[in-house]
């Protein structure tokens, strides 16, 4: 076992898999070279080439576009966009092709692409370093949709995207790259170096695609999110004093319902929380699952913390930015009504 | 408002007017001299001005272009030239009988599938438009397995996900057709990157109407074969129409599309796209030269959409009736015919007998893909497969989606 | 009044308020000299001239940024896009920049532009002429999102996006076009003519943005939907003899909490349906906020009936389009639960 | 694997490195001719591959392009562009320091703001990238303004929504600048169609990277302004960097930027973008082409990143760090500095005491600034804003957010 951070432990992914299989290809704008801007394929160049770790010209559309036709040609590319707010000019390939390919084809063509992209706020970026689209993609079938929380789970689930005949967009949560982040922007940043998710083994394992984790027991109140705000739902609970269960989604389609549902039908209570804007988002779909699956067993309306619904507003981060005072005023507004 | 000075493309004629295709840039057969397979895209610009043909008002093969076929290959190419067109019309009347839903034709468009298939190697990788049906005929899809993707029946290679014409064939090499416009253009570079990176010599080809080059997926594509000189052939079959609007609406009136790579280091070849001869050998220019580590060529292919966009258009609505009969580069598979007698390799006599043969076969595939199911007959195809084929393996959300499908069709 | 189908009243409304604004002009694909696949803008070049309603390249992402910098320079644009299955490639331009525009000029800068697309199946057009995307769209903030059941709400609605200040993306259910359809693909196709909603004045009026519509009133169950599904739920109604309330959202965002919060707190059950697939869809949004307005009046959890979670498959389109069929299956379920 | 065939474009130096700039095509000054304002777009295709210069090596202004400016202008011309300087140098110190949170500079690329500001009418609108800091100066907008909005503070353009240096200015009608690469481009050709569409003779002008030239707008906005012939300026910003990627990753290997559009009849002009007289004389022309009907004009300003990419970036890691040294075409304010030292206009003296006042502008503004707040002190904005201007008229979803917000921000 090594410590690693999440940077690290997605470099460790990528490595391990192009050492195994020649077929896995790196392509995206300053990845090769330079390394990538966060440094995520950093060292990939020297030690399998040009030929297989390739700098991209600036198009988001031409790269995942190029993608799919190298996927189709044998390849394994992972393609890195450098922003989850750039990935709209890739928006039609996306959708229109990679989604859909194998389906049209009945199985006759695919292209097994995972396209990895680091998303959310909390680092003063501002509206175009900050958005969380998930929502936008799981929508979208044919593909899944990943967003792991911490550096064990991001090794894991991104050797199994990338082992994965079906395309992935993986959503890397930039605030917790280089530490968890309990929410408060006052505190100091902490490492991975002593949390228990930064024990990262060196060599290959998966972490399934298509499973929830339980990242807190409890028994008062199911609190469903993803990414960053799980660890922020955590240290809301002990905030709090509740003794939430915290789920941590972490493949977001297909969505593991029974682990949801088991941990609602228990706790009676539900709070859903992501940082993308409310309407029409990801937790929406949370919400109407969870209403549906243990009706019988809620007390009281099901919660939803997130993103205004403005954009994302560059000064205001903390006012917007679901972080601990906003998750627990949530659980706390779970937690009285009724 | 006060007057305006934006610039309206207008095309030469509109309904009730005489056609007019002095627009057209033309130059005599065998006028365009063929570079070597290494010259410098900087000093084979003028490939994008001249118009590559071969075949001469007279009916014989001129200059350096004439690719010298013998009897047999010009029938060759005539003959699928021939099942194209015989294979259209009949698909046409089908549909007109209300007996498929949908279908679009190749019309005049036929020696750019059927010349630039024979130009390339099975292992080359096509990336089809949707009409190079031509293509999949050549590569070895048969008239029933077409038809029955038509039909959505239980034959279907599409297993009636797909409108009609959306073929794929993966033993063919052909790709899945796609309805987006030029989504295909960046798959066929990253294809053929693909194949660089492996050291393989194949290469790929690709197909967008004159229009479509208007879409960002064009520009991807031409960037990234550029840059990285990706082994591809990338294809404008520039038929002077995208549904109701002409070629100047993409850009067209100015500089031909065959220009279009140029401020990208990307030679373009234009080419005469109505003649067989002048096709076939471009095109095998231009995938030598990418096999050969030359990297990218844009061929454009001046031709003429000899039909209505698709069975659901009606083109007297935006273009003179008698438009096609006036295009100075005629028909292709009447040019090629033309040639073939000139040569003394053939005759009218034979051409009708070539004829009734293919619509006899048209005939009889007609006959028997109606076996596997039609719009109003079975057999049918199970509506449980629409469940299949989403992912690698069936998640269990779609699995009971599945299920309750059809407790649905079963009125529970 | 005038009877209209929903195409003459789309192409009213732009003459109407063309006739009226000389800063409205219309850009598409085929929209011209040809007046558009669907007519919908015929006879407008003829009338207001080639500078006005302007055939565009094929380029969805170049007609939506053109459009953007003319509503900057004080026209109001209408763009076209032939098939909402074709909008993807201009959906950064309306994210990044159509949607945000305002906000981050702090009103400085905005740009005017509606969007009109036809959406939705049971035309036998196959999986890229039958994609119902309104739930991409709903989740981004700076747009509203609209979308008619009939000619006159077409007409009163499209007047008011075009005179909006705000950017709107305005779907148009183009099975009903031509006519109401009550979900049974074998029945004969029916017109507006004698339909009260297919009786549109042919002058200036609006329907206002942000106000649903009860298009049917009843005490037993509440049916959320929009576009041609308004139709199948007052024919799924008469077919189960469940005395349902169809709300016909109408705009789809902002929407109009109350007046669904009001009706499911009078019937105490509640469907949602929608044409577009299930999974993170707009109907997941509605079954959210419904659940937390609701909640202690709602006897039975939320149905949703929505197409299944597969790209659209041309001939199985009666199978996955919520027809009757489905639509009343849907009905007795939520009745029968509890 | 085989050996791979795929062709990998590579910068001339890496760190440790020397620099090498024999890639680059130069043109002595005043050797490219001028043409008339109503030349045909094919028949000056030339001016894509010389270099327009007019200030030579001995600081004299030769050829046609030379705009003959007296000393009043030159020296306006070099006020602004040493201004742009040193706000940079000081934003950028003030970033290290922690006190606004990112910066972006435009050293070495100063003429292209401030000679193309210069050779537009007010009533043009101008279409920024983020480094264009030059044209809201220029323009207008105070120093006191731009920092504002880098502090989001109280008196922030932006009332905190936006990243340091996405400045906007109604008033000095330069757009808002965005984050998203290249968006920008079709809306200048929309603005300028609908200058055109009204009868005014307004035009618009944008600028683009050269990485940026890869993105889907960047050709979008070239279609669009070839088939309408709109009025507008295209400018490619050819810095040779693109973060860590050199020109060549965009293509620009083979064949100029300026050549971009060539293929869709758009004249382009390869320009020394680092001679402010050039990049002023070239502007103009392309000007008042555009204002006449003429249509657009794509320049490619031929510059040198000077500094790193942002201040999140760490050039050092991917290009010799004294690359600039040897950039041919040397620094704009260098350049114009001696030219007007050669003509007697200028002195070392009077540049010394020039920068001193700038500085000293730089200072009061900075301290001025900060009075309407800074990162760490207040006065502060009202969070409650950030529900404003999302639409024209808050809805009551946003309404209560925005009630929900300030709940949450006191405890409840
Ligand atoms: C992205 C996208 N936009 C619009 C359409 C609708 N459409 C289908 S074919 C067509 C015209 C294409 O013209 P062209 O590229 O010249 O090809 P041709 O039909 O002439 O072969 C249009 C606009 C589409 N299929 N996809
Ligand atoms: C759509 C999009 N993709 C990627 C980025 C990230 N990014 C910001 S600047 C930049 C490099 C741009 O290079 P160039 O166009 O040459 O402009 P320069 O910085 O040299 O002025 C990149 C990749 C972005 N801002 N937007
Ligand atoms: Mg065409
Ligand atoms: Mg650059």
């Amino acid at each position: 076992m090594a410590r690693m951070n999440m940077i690290e432990a997605i470099r460790s992914a990528h490595d391990i898999v192009m050492d195994r299989d020649p077929s896995v290809i790196v392509l995206g704008e300053d990845v090769g070279y330079f390394g990538g801007v966060f440094r995520c394929t950093d060292g990939l160049q020297r030690k399998y080439g040009e030929h297989r770790v390739i700098d991209a010209p600036i198009s988001e559309g031409g790269i995942i576009g190029a993608a799919i036709g190298m996927g189709v040609n044998g390849l394994r590319p992972v393609a890195e966009i450098q922003f989850a707010d750039y990935i709209y000019p890739g928006f039609d390939q996306i959708v229109s092709e990679l989604a859909r390919l194998r389906y049209r084809s009945c199985g006759e063509f695919f292209s097994p692409v995972t396209i990895r992209t680091p998303c959310g706020g909390g680092i003063r970026g501002g509206q175009t370093h900050s958005q969380s689209p998930e929502g936008i993609f799981t929508h979208v079938t044919g593909i899944k949709t990943v967003m792991p929380s911490n550096p064990y789970d991001a090794k894991g689930l991104l050797i199994s995207a990338i082992e994965s005949n079906d395309p992935v967009v993986f959503f890397e949560p930039k605030r917790i790259y280089n530490g968890p982040f309990d929410g408060d922007p006052e505190k100091p940043a902490v490492s991975w170096n002593s949390h228990p998710k930064g024990e990262v083994p060196e060599g290959h394992y998966t972490v399934p695609l298509g499973k929830a984790d339980v990242a807190r027991p409890g028994e008062e109140l199911t609190i469903v999110t993803y990414g960053t705000l799980v660890h922020i739902a955590i240290a809301a609970a002990a905030e709090t004093g509740v003794d939430a269960e915290v789920i941590d989604v972490r493949t977001m389609a297909p969505l593991d319902v029974a682990t949801l549902a088991d941990s609602v039908n228990k706790t009676g209570r539900c709070l859903v929380a992501h940082e993308a804007t409310r309407f029409g988002g990801y937790g929406a779909e949370l919400a109407a699952t969870v209403q549906k699956e243990c009706f019988y067993s809620l007390e009281v309306p099901i919660g939803r913390v997130a993103g205004w619904d403005t954009p994302y507003p560059h000064a205001f981060e903390w006012q917007y930015f679901p972080g601990l005072k906003r998750m627990s005023a949530g659980i706390r507004r779970v937690m009285e009504a009724g | 408002m006060t007057k305006s000075r934006l610039h309206i493309p207008r095309p030469t004629a509109r309904p009730g007017e005489t056609p007019d295709f002095s627009y057209l840039d033309l130059s005599p057969a065998g006028s365009v001299d063929k570079p070597a397979l290494d010259a410098r895209a900087r000093d084979i610009e003028h490939l994008s001005r001249g118009l590559v043909r071969v075949l001469d008002d007279d009916h014989s093969a001129k200059g350096q272009w004439d690719p010298g076929f013998d009897a047999t290959q010009l029938q060759v190419g005539l003959r699928w030239m021939l099942l194209n067109r015989v294979f259209d019309e009949r698909m046409w009347q089908i549909q007109r009988q209300g007996r498929i839903s949908f279908y679009m034709q190749a019309t005049g468009e036929e020696a750019v599938s059927i010349a630039q298939g024979m130009a390339l190697r099975p292992g080359d990788m096509c990336f089809p438009s949707y009409r190079n049906q031509g293509l999949f005929m050549y590569r070895g899809v048969t008239l029933v397995d077409m038809m029955c993707q038509c039909l959505s029946n239980t034959r279907d290679m599409c297993q009636g996900r797909q409108l009609p014409i959306m073929y794929h064939s993966k033993s063919g090499n052909v790709f899945s057709v796609s309805g987006n416009l030029g989504t295909q253009y960046p798959h066929a570079v990253g294809w053929a990157m693909a194949s660089a990176i492996k050291g393989e010599d194949h290469i790929a080809a690709s197909w967008v109407g004159d229009g479509t080059t208007a879409e960002a997926d064009f520009y991807h594509a031409l960037t990234f074969a550029a840059v990285y000189q990706a082994p591809v052939i990338l294809n404008v079959v520039n038929n002077q129409w995208a549904i109701s609007t002409f070629q100047g609406t993409a850009a067209g009136q100015r500089r031909a599309f065959a220009a279009r790579g140029l401020g990208l280091g990307i030679p373009g070849i234009r080419v005469d796209g109505n003649d067989f001869l002048a096709v076939y050998s471009a095109t095998l220019w231009a995938a030598d030269r990418a096999r050969r580590g030359g990297g990218p060529t844009l061929i454009e292919l001046v031709t003429y959409r000899g039909g209505a966009h698709s069975t659901s258009d009606d083109p007297t609505k935006y273009r003179p009736k008698d438009e096609w009969e006036s295009f100075p580069l005629g028909d292709p598979v009447e040019r090629l015919k033309q040639h073939m007698i000139a040569e003394g390799h053939w005759s009218e006599a034979k051409h009708e007998s070539l004829i009734d043969e293919l619509r006899t076969e048209v005939t009889a595939a007609w006959k028997e893909a109606q076996k596997y199911g039609t719009m109003t007959e079975g057999p049918w195809l199970d509506p449980g497969t629409m469940f299949d084929d989403v992912f690698d393996e069936t998640p269990h959300n779609l699995e009971s989606q599945r299920r309750r499908m059809l407790e649905v069709e079963r009125g529970e």
